[in-house]
């Protein structure tokens, strides 16, 4: 019970509070240690630990095979993959030039092919992957559902388009009878009158018109329908505010959770 | 520990402090104060409130629909004899969120012992994968179904962001589970998984702290718990008090922080004025 | 090789591209491959980067070589083993001796034989050490600059300034109105002890909003990015589409999606 | 005809995604083989980043920060490759250190230097700009900076030993810096450079980000902690008109525009069919 238990809560209590203070302590070593080698320790830990992760992954790659399981067939491209990179990084090193350890680097390695021509290609692939799937994303959940939602969608929008070259060749006027005919569906299922709506729309337009008109029709004024501005005043302050507000929140969430950790009130991540 | 504890401890470590202080301080990083004095006096509002609630103390936490979610939805993967998928994030044990995703595993642990539903956790990290292994394990054990838990329950794929992302949309599309799970930190990996969880129509709930991820995580996921929700979580799960107590007292830090806010800025007016000569500002700047 | 390699690139960009169109046997040999292939290319990246340089070498750096003592003598021994890890007159990574550095050893050794399951519990001690630290790095870290910092910067003039009262992408009273309501009222949102109902539920409602306009915000934001990484992509098949690599992204599509449709085709006759 | 239109409305907000996915791609690939070549006009921060560099003293230490690989390189790379140009193009001597946080991130600044410094500007490694290349250890890294640079970084990407590298003389910890710049795409990254080095001690910084952290980053760029954001591609083509040197940023523009305003489409389409549909459903239920 004793190396179970109790010593891996003084562990983290005992570090905890060392690299708490070391922020407040001015002392060499201590210092040293919060500042450099706490992480470094823990980076060692990791890079044993991937060992770990490996031998599991091979082993359950190995039963699929052996059982001949549902889709063996491709757990054989797994198992030469990790045995081939595995080669790469240990046995064979394709330029003699390199020293070991720099090989993982250097140019004209095995390694490096590697990298080059599978990891880096699939890894960006993957990542490419997103631009389909948040348009996917963005069509599905881009309704005017309620009052929130469409917040949601108008930031959103405003954003894509205004912060893109094709978007500043929108004149702002054209946003003005846009919005005059979204007033006029919102009074149009408000009052449930044509003709109140035809008086809203009429005017609208006719309003905007004589405004645009002796102003010359500009561009980008009045700025508030000028989408580049608008966008850029709408991730400046109303979306500033809610991020930090968020911020705030998970900055405190983060420090009651350590505390806890560190005084040792929540324990469950070692199976207590 | 009782309240004439707490007040005796905090009053010894503060009389030590002074003493410390009078003596020169030694070694203590001087300009640093305001921050060692922050985090002294939000530590003691946590552990004051943990003590409270472990008295007994009523103490009310507003629902979270989110987290009555997680029942409901290990609850349809038994109905429909399908698997609960559960993803603790990309990251290691050295983030925060992470060991919180871990603590929200062993609470869904639990859940599926009790429903005798099968349970796929595939991790990113090798020490998330022993620490989530020890969480699943000790849930089986206190629910009394020690044997339902198997080791490759918990099971390693890789430590390559996309890669994982790969082998997890594998796992989503051949094993279709029914509830998806995701808790802890994330990367641009959370709308490939939540996506693709949408497609194979399972319900979805997600909890990070990963800001620029929690909008995803919105629109495509049934529930999500936003940013400090996602802490409070273990607290709600749990319900244990000192838990529970210790969220109160994170909402107490948030009303001294609100009225601090506030407050500054009044004195900021004041000081603009040049009616109150302290600059709110200089004293919060720790370098 | 650079041909063989962009070959095998163009290949797994579209075989993972063909997850869009469903789960197929091309992306299942792409995603098995890249599953292997990656952990085993962080299993030597970490070892050449981490526990090789960064352990053995502050174990045994080359500047206190010497073969009388016992500790070196421990080293040409392991050196015998493995000549390219322990190179001959130790390691010069540029550290110091530091002894201490056989803790995170001692841990990640620890981490290693937890395989062995009457040993099941070595591995909570290096979660332990793992939790501690980061508890007590991030409190700190956090508190300084997510809550307090964020304070600071939400402290800022509302009146009595010579700021402007409105101004849409500048500085002016009204922006900073906005920050600090929408601030005040998303903190108030994840305030847990109390329910969202009456004038607090009002307020809160607020906060929903300007959480939900920094979402859409940040949507718009990730559509923008993710379409960036899309281009990159595709610039990589457009290059590798030249004769230099023989074609190689247009005879590899070509090909895919004549298996896929035939596959296809063959499914909807066996079906019907 | 208005009855066939709504149907069709209907039918094209029902459709299969993976429509939706072809003609992304296909608009996103159009424009990149047969450019439009819109004109692009400079955002706020993208000048402040411009004029910062523009302000900085002759003869200036500017530490770069690569936090980016190949997955993310279309958005950062570009950023770098100008800002090195705007930088070396100045000739007021100014020294370009290059440190990466992250492992491919040396492969990317090797690239980046190799087009700007050597091939266009014909500098001297060692004298004008030096590659200190990889150090694992993400905040750690930030920190060893921070307190002394020669003890993380004891050699070169090269392997040269930083005593033999000339314009390394009197730098010896991050302060010695005057300015700098990361090009970040998430964790380790700008967060990092803003809490361990640039807070605490007041080093100017801007930085380059991926669009999906400009979110996240723009509490410090608004708190004056970092001085000018380039966000994402569009940041980039911005910073490549300022430097009137067009770029992958700039011709990326023209995809990125049409496909913006194809999602908005969609998104548009969506919300028709949606309402119709609403509509259509409350007539069925006998309003």
């Amino acid at each position: 019970m004793l190396w179970k238990r109790q010593i891996p809560i003084m562990i983290v209590s005992g570090i905890g509070f060392a690299t708490l203070l070391g922020w407040f302590i001015d002392q060499p070593t201590f210092k040293s240690f919060v500042d450099d080698d706490a992480t470094q320790w823990f980076d060692i830990l990791a890079a044993f630990a991937i060992f770990l992760g490996g031998l599991n992954l091979f082993k359950l790659q190995m039963q699929k095979i052996l059982r001949k399981k549902k889709g063996w067939q491709y757990s054989l491209f797994a198992i030469g993959g990790l045995i081939f990179a595995l080669l790469a990084g240990f046995v064979i090193k394709g330029n003699p030039e390199a020293a070991w350890g720099s090989h993982v680097t250097a140019k004209g390695t095995l390694f490096k092919w590697m990298f080059n021509y599978m990891v880096a290609p699939m890894q960006a692939t993957m990542f490419a992957l997103l631009a389909f799937y948040v348009a996917s994303a963005s069509y599905r959940a881009f309704r005017i559902r309620n009052f929130e939602a469409t917040l949601l969608l108008s930031s959103g929008i405003i954003i894509m388009i205004g912060r893109v070259p094709l978007g500043s060749y929108i004149s702002s006027w054209f946003i003005l009878y846009l919005l005059v005919l979204i007033g006029g569906i919102v009074v149009n299922s408000f009052f449930k009158n044509k003709q109140y709506t035809a008086i809203f729309v009429g005017a609208g337009i006719i309003l905007v018109s004589v405004a645009g008109n002796s102003m010359g029709w500009p561009l980008d004024e009045p700025g508030i329908f000028y989408l580049p501005y608008l966008q850029e005043w709408i991730y400046r302050y109303p979306n500033s505010a809610g991020s930090r507000s968020i911020m705030i929140g998970i900055g405190l969430g983060i420090f009651g959770t350590s505390i806890r950790y560190i005084l040792g009130i929540e324990r469950s991540y070692i199976g207590e | 520990m009782n309240d004439r504890d707490f007040m005796i401890g905090s009053g010894i470590f503060t009389l030590i402090f002074l003493g410390y202080w009078f003596f020169g301080a030694p070694y203590f990083i001087v300009e640093r104060f305001v921050m060692f004095l922050a985090i002294i006096v939000f530590s003691g509002i946590l552990i004051f409130n943990t003590r409270k609630a472990q008295r007994g103390e009523e103490i009310f936490l507003r629902t979270i629909p989110g987290l009555k979610a997680v029942e409901e939805a290990v609850g349809r993967s038994t109905e429909m004899g399908k698997p609960v998928l559960f993803v603790p994030g990309i990251s290691d044990m050295d983030q925060v969120e992470t060991v919180a995703g871990v603590i929200v595993l062993s609470h869904v642990s639990k859940m599926t012992a009790r429903y005798e539903t099968p349970l796929n956790v595939p991790v990113c990290r090798a020490i998330v994968m022993k620490a989530a292994r020890e969480a699943c394990k000790e849930s089986y054990l206190v629910e009394g179904r020690p044997d339902m838990f198997h080791e490759d329950m918990v099971h390693y794929v890789t430590d390559e962001q996309f890669a994982y992302a790969a082998g997890v949309n594998g796992i989503m599309v051949r094993e279709k589970p029914a509830a998806c799970i995701y808790m802890g930190k994330f990367y641009a990996e959370s709308l490939i998984l939540a996506e693709t969880g949408n497609s194979i129509g399972a319900i979805q709930i997600a909890g990070t702290a990963s800001q620029s991820q929690i909008p995803f995580f919105v629109t495509a996921c049934d529930y999500t718990l936003i940013g400090e929700e996602f802490f409070a979580a273990s607290a709600y799960l749990s319900d244990k008090p000192e838990l529970v107590g210790a969220v109160k007292g994170q909402d107490l830090i948030k009303v001294i922080i609100l009225a601090l806010t506030i407050g500054g800025v009044f004195m900021r007016i004041l000081f603009d004025a040049g009616i109150l000569d302290l600059n709110i500002l200089n004293i919060l700047t720790v370098r | 090789m650079d041909i063989l390699g962009a070959w095998i690139a163009v290949f797994l960009t579209l075989a993972i591209f063909s997850f869009l169109y469903k789960d197929n046997p091309f992306y299942k040999i792409a995603e098995h491959l890249f599953v292997g292939i990656s952990a085993g290319y962080w299993m030597s990246f970490n070892f050449w980067t981490q526990i090789q340089p960064n352990l053995f070498g502050r174990l045994w750096p080359s500047e206190h070589y010497s073969d009388s003592s016992l500790w070196y003598g421990i080293y040409d021994m392991l050196g015998f083993v493995a000549r390219p890890i322990f190179p001959a007159g130790g390691i010069d990574m540029g550290h110091d001796l530091h002894m201490i550095y056989l803790f995170p050893m001692v841990l990640g050794i620890m981490m290693l034989l937890s395989i062995y399951k009457p040993l099941n519990w070595m591995a909570r001690w290096g979660i332990a050490y793992t939790v501690g630290m980061a508890a007590g790095l991030r409190a700190y870290g956090i508190l300084n600059s997510n809550v307090l910092g964020q304070v600071k910067n939400t402290i800022i003039p509302v009146i009595g300034t010579d700021l402007p009262f409105f101004s849409l992408t500048g500085d002016s009273y009204f922006n900073n109105l906005i920050i600090l309501v929408g601030t005040v009222t998303g903190l108030l949102y994840f305030y847990f002890s109390r329910e969202q109902t009456g004038n607090f539920g009002k307020v809160t409602k607020v906060g929903i909003y300007f959480l939900m306009i920094s979402f859409g915000a940040s949507f718009g934001f990730a559509v923008m990015g993710r379409i960036s990484l899309l281009i990159g992509r595709l610039l990589d098949l457009i290059k590798y589409s030249g004769s230099e690599f023989h074609h190689a992204s247009i005879w590899v599509l070509v090909a895919m999606i004549v298996l896929l449709g035939y596959s296809a085709y063959q499914e909807r006759e066996s079906s019907s | 005809m208005m009855n066939y239109l709504i149907e069709m409305i209907l039918k094209l907000a029902k459709v299969d995604r993976r429509w939706i996915f072809l003609i992304i791609g296909l608009v996103v690939l159009i424009p990149l083989m047969y450019p439009l070549s819109l004109p692009v006009r400079a955002g706020k921060d993208s000048q402040q980043v411009y004029d910062f560099v523009e302000s900085l003293e002759p003869n200036s230490k500017i530490l770069l920060s690569v936090e980016y690989g190949p997955s993310t390189k279309p958005e950062i790379h570009p950023m770098v490759t100008s800002l090195l140009r705007h930088l070396f193009g100045l000739k007021r001597g100014h020294k370009v250190y290059v440190t990466c946080l992250w492992a491919d991130g040396q492969f990317m600044a090797e690239e980046a230097l190799d087009e700007v410094a050597v091939n266009e500007y014909g500098l001297t490694y060692g004298e004008d700009f030096v590659l200190l290349g990889f150090r694992p250890g993400a905040e750690a890294v930030v920190k060893g900076i921070v307190s002394d640079i020669r003890k993380v970084f004891t050699i070169d990407a090269k392997g040269t030993k930083l005593a033999e590298i000339p314009m390394m003389e009197g730098v010896n910890r991050f302060e010695d810096f005057d300015f700098l710049f990361s090009g970040s795409a998430g964790y380790p990254g700008t967060t990092e450079w803003v809490l361990f080095a640039s807070d605490p001690t007041g080093v100017p910084m801007s930085t380059g980000t991926t669009s999906i952290i400009v979110n996240e980053m723009m509490p410090y760029v608004l708190g004056g902690q970092i001085q000018g954001i380039l966000a994402g591609m569009p940041g980039a083509a911005e910073y490549e008109k300022l430097i009137g040197v067009k770029g992958i940023g700039t011709s990326g523009m023209d995809a990125q525009s049409a496909a913006h305003f194809v999602i908005v489409i969609f998104i548009f389409l969506g919300n028709l069919g949606y309402f119709i549909e609403r509509k259509r459903s409350k007539k069925h239920q006998g309003y």
